[in-house]
């Protein structure tokens, strides 16, 4: 699974900063992402976790650092940049659009167009033919190609996201924190679509605060804390509890961990 | 009521000075025992008043009473409406000569332009040489008109001494006396009607200048029939709205059961109404006059 | 994976069914398509002999819905987009007005004034995007803003220039030029010249153009309007451009993160509705010969109006062309249909205030049962 | 517990510094005081001799911007709940004609005619209230469609009863009545009276008045709106419901969940706007003895206005009384500055569309600096 | 801790039913709650969690169903009633409001009032002190009492939120998914609290999909299953993996736990 030593890294961040104003947000990040590796991103709340993937996926333009994709030096201007790298992602605060239909929603910013007189038009029927036909994949069963995403709930849209996010051929998936608010049965869905995503060579970022959730499916795991890298660990250098501890900030919570049972 | 007329004016709703016509012709109607309607843009729009005056003709009545504020938007309308056999009878605004050229039966009004001149004039006789025009509805042009005429008639450039003075009757108080403060040597205040001469008498009163300053205006009310009995008003024009209403039900009307016709225009004003002889203007004004 | 690949059950039974029928029925469209054959079948009652549905009578209420109609889609993508436009009205005054002043009062060519015209006019609408885009601020606001910067230019550039508020001639300067037909002439002279020499329309009786039939053709008006209907459903529905509109109304960071242009797509919106606007002054300016500062006032309501009666959210990211369309249909229907009817006008507003509510109503109900939104 | 107590350090390294100074100046209504001392600042240099600073002229603009500050209290408080009021202008017009149609055409006493459309104004508030609470419409939609409605009732009332659309006679209905000059008289005449007797202000000098003071009482009009800024910047800072109203605003779920009763609140906020409105028009009516069916157009927008320069949210949920009673003060001293300062009159818009874009990039400036919002 | 034996529930929810419109959320659920406890509710999202316990805090009236609050029925009108009788909830889309103050917050609601010449005015000053003071010991250190919560952190948002719930002398206590959101300190700052209002004898309902956090802190585990309840279990009478099947739906995920290391 861990290809590490067989590729060269897809993308690597150098010294990332990115400040908000009077906010630094990060101090200077560098980590590499390899192809068919599930790179976990773990954190404190304000850590900078999604401000980092940001700058990865273009929303955000990086006040220094440099990001080198597939080898070159990349500078992308907005997330179309990003996404026609290939570079996917499922952002904490969901991209769907309750309004709009799946198929709609499922296509946004990527339509498939066909020419009519010279003309691009947006094609509907392949659009809602792929949308249910990956729906169903999923094991989605919708009412039809429009029901809007409204109608749907938080871990289906989830799995929209991810799977949209698959269909379009990234060779990276960033996901972040896609399982905060989700059931168990949801949970492991995505999971183990993450895990069907990094067998197929695509390189996975996937954000959480759940370390078992990291463990159950990560290959390498860095923490970040405070806008600055704690340093990226191999699968199986780490025990959950270092990481757990790592995650925390050290030793701070040793005590509140004994008095409930070590279980957080 | 076998025959049908319809009035279209150019005012919005809310102008209260058009009420006079629509008693007008409601009282016309029920005399000549016909059938009358008045219709209006509800924003004073002219491009509308247009399309109302396209469906008015479409509505196929015996005739259309209606105005002329401007010959450009309206003429083709109009003149449509002639051509399909509705006869037409100009009032209000516009000139006698558009109306024929329109092909209007006849014409029964006051330019506005020509009432402006003429109070200008007199206004210069009475040793006038400058003046504040209250202007409450300034994109409308012939309220522009008026202010125009009144300083031509002067002999004087309009330049600053219009004002915009809005509706609200406090900002029209207000602003007429911080024009008056700013600009003590004005020797003439004229308002364009009750909405602007009601604040503009409380204004006067209030800064002392009642009865000292030279004060003329359009159209009467029953304020303003208060302050020419006051002495505060020197004059009000009153073009007789209740005639522009009144006369073209009544000819239409004989013209279309008897075939007779007036051979000439009417002038329905300019008339100075000034202290002497204000009882009826008292008892209907705003209502009949 | 297939294992737990059962998250919805193809039946649910936590959810009482929906009959097919209904389902069918419920579109953006169907609040516009009710009201549509409600006003009709009520102005066919009452009002079918008073002339409304003779040649003429239909071209007077078509030519207004139409004017409605091409503010209406401006403002129905722009509301989509998720903005607002309350400077269509000054606009429409604002375009009027700069026609005539480049034409008669400098003296241009009437096809160049109208040109640049456009280029003007859809520079300011690209300025209020800017200004929306950068700082945030509510549309409501920015364009509040510009209704009074509009308007007060509007009167003051012909009054410092020409002393009054009004400028006419502007039908003798574009006589000849070819530009000005497509927005002031009309199409389809020979078939109603036809029409009325068969005696199926009525002609004139009397004057200069006694035996012409009374409607002598389709104003470029109502073409403009249909034109600029299909262009915008076409836009909103067929091509990827649509979907961006939808997406930046939607939820315009989700639509950012998922790679569409928003703020390009909010800035051409502004720039489509003012484009609308100046399509409007121009067929009025060219049919009228004149243009006037107090031309457009509360046309920025009324496209509002249109637009929500035709099922849009104020919010955005929800509604139809066409039903923007209906909308101004019915708002034209009914405003011209009352003086058909004779009803007193000044309860047009009444009116208008209770179809409003009643159409935002019904509205609201279809949407939620199609977005199934709570 | 204690060992995990420190998820903030008292010094954050990842924030830079922010001077004390520069905290203990941003404040919502900062925005307003730095408008406010630029514009005297401005008519203190252009028009000091014009007369705009002598007793005089200070209650000249005092008088318009007191009238402005009363409806912009209202809607500042509604704002804040996070709704909004078109109707405003309507409900001034509706209310004077209601006062006009009671006391005059039907007779009845001043002081119940008064009564009985505060009574009638506050419902039809409640009412608009109550729709938007119930079908969970915006608030713009209900409101633009009573604006239509009570318009159109407006003009259709006076016209079927009397015949006109300006009733006058009300100053004779109201001679000797017990609740008239509070809405239309002046207080501290004798004040005034003993200024002009010692020379402190001006006389008239020749006229009717001649020996009078030129400035003869405080409206009470400016006394209504010292009043009702009090009573609104009481109510929304000091008291527990204030805290309600900013809640509402705030996030309308999330108050609801705590157990503020968030659909009594804004019914409430909609009937003080109406209150207000009320006040405005029976002020008016009293002063000018008359009630026109145009009278309070374009208001909504003016009141809207007042209260975004006064550094209010549109969206709810941020704001202050304060603030709006500058806003006001803003608007009326520039609006009549002008023409102390002989600027040509139509320009007036062009300037508080510039001011009102000014003032509200600056107001969301301060207000991120606040509220750390992004 | 479980001091189920020693009194009567405070709430005993029966037979709950609830629908909206055509979808029926809760589809009779029964519950009792006893003082001292901390009864976890978990399941699937769409289970009708969050709606039950909006029933229990009077923002949803019961379709069906009687409430029995401290031995007698009740009926919530309103939140402020069940907040009146005691019952303090932490909703899980948060109840605070971000751009106004701390203080003002955290007395939304239940603003303390002091009264001059007889009209009750907003007892500012002691809201302030109030604030401070119970941040303070929570250990939030506020720039001041009129900080904006919006410049808070998630997990200090939350704390602010539970610490308000307590304060106003809560006997019941509802959270709904309190750590979704949050980092690993934040999270333990959460069960500590927990922990410490249990032991101060008040009732906690305590709504999570971690079922490692539920087994931290809970002494009971009612799981709700489709708008159904499948029971409710004893700490110690169910080992974590029941507990996680049970949330999941029974064995449907076994094989997949199994390819990802039963981790999930
Ligand atoms: N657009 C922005 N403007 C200003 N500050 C920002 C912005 N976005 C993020 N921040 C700040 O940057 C810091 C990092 O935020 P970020 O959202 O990246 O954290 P995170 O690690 O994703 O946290 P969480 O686990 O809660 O999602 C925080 O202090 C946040 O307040
Ligand atoms: N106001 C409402 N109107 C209509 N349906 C609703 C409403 N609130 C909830 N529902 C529906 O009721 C069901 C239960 O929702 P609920 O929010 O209680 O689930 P939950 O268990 O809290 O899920 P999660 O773990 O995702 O928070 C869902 O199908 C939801 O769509
Ligand atoms: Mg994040
Ligand atoms: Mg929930």
């Amino acid at each position: 699974m861990n290809t590490r030593s067989e590729h060269a890294p897809i993308i690597q961040m150098k010294d990332i900063e990115k400040h908000f104003g009077a906010v630094i947000a990060l101090a200077g990040v560098s980590i590499d992402i390899f192809p068919g590796e599930c790179h976990c991103l773990l954190g404190d709340n304000g850590a900078g976790k999604s401000t980092f993937i940001k700058t990865m996926s273009g929303v955000h333009k990086p006040t220094k650092g440099e990001i080198i994709f597939d080898g070159k030096p990349m500078h992308f201007d907005d997330p179309r940049d990003a996404m026609d790298a290939g570079i996917a992602t499922v952002h904490q605060h969901l991209a769907m659009i309750p309004l709009m239909s799946v198929s709609r929603n499922f296509f946004m910013g990527n339509e498939p167009v066909k020419k009519i007189a010279g003309i691009n038009f947006f094609d509907r029927e392949k659009a809602d033919r792929i949308t249910m036909e990956e729906m169903r994949k999923m094991g989605i069963n919708l009412r039809g190609p429009d029901q809007a995403v409204g109608t749907l709930s938080g871990g289906e849209r989830q799995t929209v996201a991810i799977s949209r996010a698959v269909h379009f051929g990234a060779k990276v998936l960033i996901l972040d924190e896609p399982t905060s608010a989700l059931g168990v049965r949801q949970t492991s869905n995505v999971l183990a679509t993450i895990d069907k995503v990094r067998k197929q060579g695509v390189a996975v970022v996937f954000i959480t605060h759940n370390v078992r959730h990291a463990l159950a499916v990560g290959d390498r795991f860095t923490v970040l804390n405070r806008g600055k890298t704690l340093g990226t660990a191999q699968r199986g250098q780490i025990t959950p509890d270092e990481l757990q501890d790592m995650m925390a900030g050290g030793q701070e919570l040793a005590q509140l961990d004994d008095a409930l049972g070590g279980t957080v | 009521q076998d025959l049908n007329y319809v009035l279209v004016s150019h005012a919005p709703d809310s102008d209260s000075w058009w009420n006079t016509i629509k008693n007008g012709i409601a009282l016309a109607g029920e005399q000549m025992d016909v059938s009358v309607e008045y219709r209006n843009p509800p924003t004073g729009d002219l491009a509308d008043m247009a399309r109302i005056i396209e469906q008015a003709a479409a509505a196929g009545p015996d005739g259309i009473i209606t105005t002329l504020s401007d010959y450009d938007v309206l003429s083709g309308p109009i003149r449509a409406a002639v051509d399909s056999g509705i006869d037409v009878i100009i009032m209000n605004s516009g000139t006698p000569e558009q109306a024929r050229e329109v092909g209007a039966l006849m014409y029964v009004g006051q330019p506005e332009y020509d009432a402006g001149y003429a109070a200008g004039l007199r206004a210069k006789d009475d040793g006038v040489g400058s003046f504040l025009c209250v202007n409450h509805y300034i994109s409308s042009p012939s309220s522009t008109e008026r202010c125009q005429g009144f300083a031509d008639g002067l002999g004087v450039d309009l330049a600053n001494q219009m004002i915009d003075s809005g509706q609200d009757p406090a900002e029209i108080k207000n602003k007429v006396q911080a024009y008056l403060s700013a600009n003590p040597d004005t020797d003439a205040v004229l308002t364009l009607g009750p909405t602007s001469a009601d604040p503009t008498l409380l204004a006067l009163e209030d800064n002392g200048m009642a009865g000292e300053i030279y004060f003329g205006t359009f159209d009467l009310g029953e304020n303003i029939v208060q302050g020419i009995k006051d002495g505060v008003i020197a004059w009000g024009i009153d073009q007789q709205p209740f005639l522009q209403a009144y006369l073209p039900v009544v000819v239409l009307a004989n013209y279309h059961r008897y075939g007779v016709l007036p051979g000439n225009n009417i002038n329905s004003g300019p008339g100075f109404v000034t202290a002497d002889g204000l009882t009826l203007v008292e008892k209907y004004a705003g209502e009949y006059r | 994976m297939s294992q737990s690949a059962q998250p919805t059950p193809a039946t649910d039974e936590r959810i009482k069914d929906i009959s097919r029928l209904r389902q069918s029925l419920i579109r953006p469209e169907l609040g516009g398509i009710c009201g549509t054959v409600l006003v009709f079948t009520f102005f066919l009652l009452t009002a079918l002999d008073s002339g409304m549905f003779n040649s003429q009578g239909v071209l007077n209420w078509s030519t207004v819905s139409a004017q409605f109609m091409i503010i209406a889609v401006g403002a129905c993508l722009l509301m989509i987009a998720g903005e607002f436009d309350l400077s269509v009205g000054s606009m429409i005054g604002f375009a009027g007005m700069m026609i005539a002043i480049f034409s008669v009062t400098l003296g241009w060519p009437v096809w160049m004034a109208i040109l640049i015209t456009f280029t003007l006019c859809t520079a300011l609408g690209a300025l209020n995007g800017f200004i929306v885009i950068r700082t945030g601020l509510p549309s409501f606001i920015v364009t509040l803003a510009f209704l009074f910067i509009l308007r007060g230019f509007t009167i003051y550039f012909p009054q410092t220039l020409e002393r009054k508020t009004i400028i006419g001639g502007i039908s003798d300067a574009a006589q000849g030029d070819w530009l000005a037909p497509v927005f002031g002439g009309k199409i389809l002279g020979w078939l109603f010249q036809w029409l009325g020499e068969a005696g199926l329309i009525a002609t004139f009786e009397r004057g200069t153009r006694a035996g012409q039939p009374v409607v002598d053709g389709i104003p470029m008006l109502i073409v403009w309007a249909i034109a600029l209907v299909f262009f915008g459903h076409v836009l909103l529905t067929r091509t990827r451009f649509g979907n961006w509109i939808f997406a930046s109304g939607g939820d315009a960071e989700a639509a950012r993160n998922s790679g569409v242009p928003v703020n390009r797509v909010k800035i051409l919106m502004f720039m489509f509705t003012a484009f609308c606007a100046t399509v409007f002054a121009t067929c009025q300016v060219m049919e009228f010969g004149s243009a006037g500062a107090d031309r457009g006032l509360l046309k920025e309501f009324e496209a509002i109006i249109a637009v929500v009666i035709g099922g849009a959210l104020l919010t955005g990211g929800y509604g139809s062309v066409i039903g923007a369309a209906l909308g101004a249909l019915i708002f034209g229907v009914v405003q011209q249909g009352l003086f058909f009817a004779g009803v007193e006008s000044s309860l047009f507003r009444v009116f208008l205030g209770v179809i409003l509510l009643g159409a935002v109503i019904l509205n609201t109900y279809i949407r939620r049962m199609i977005t199934g939104e709570r």
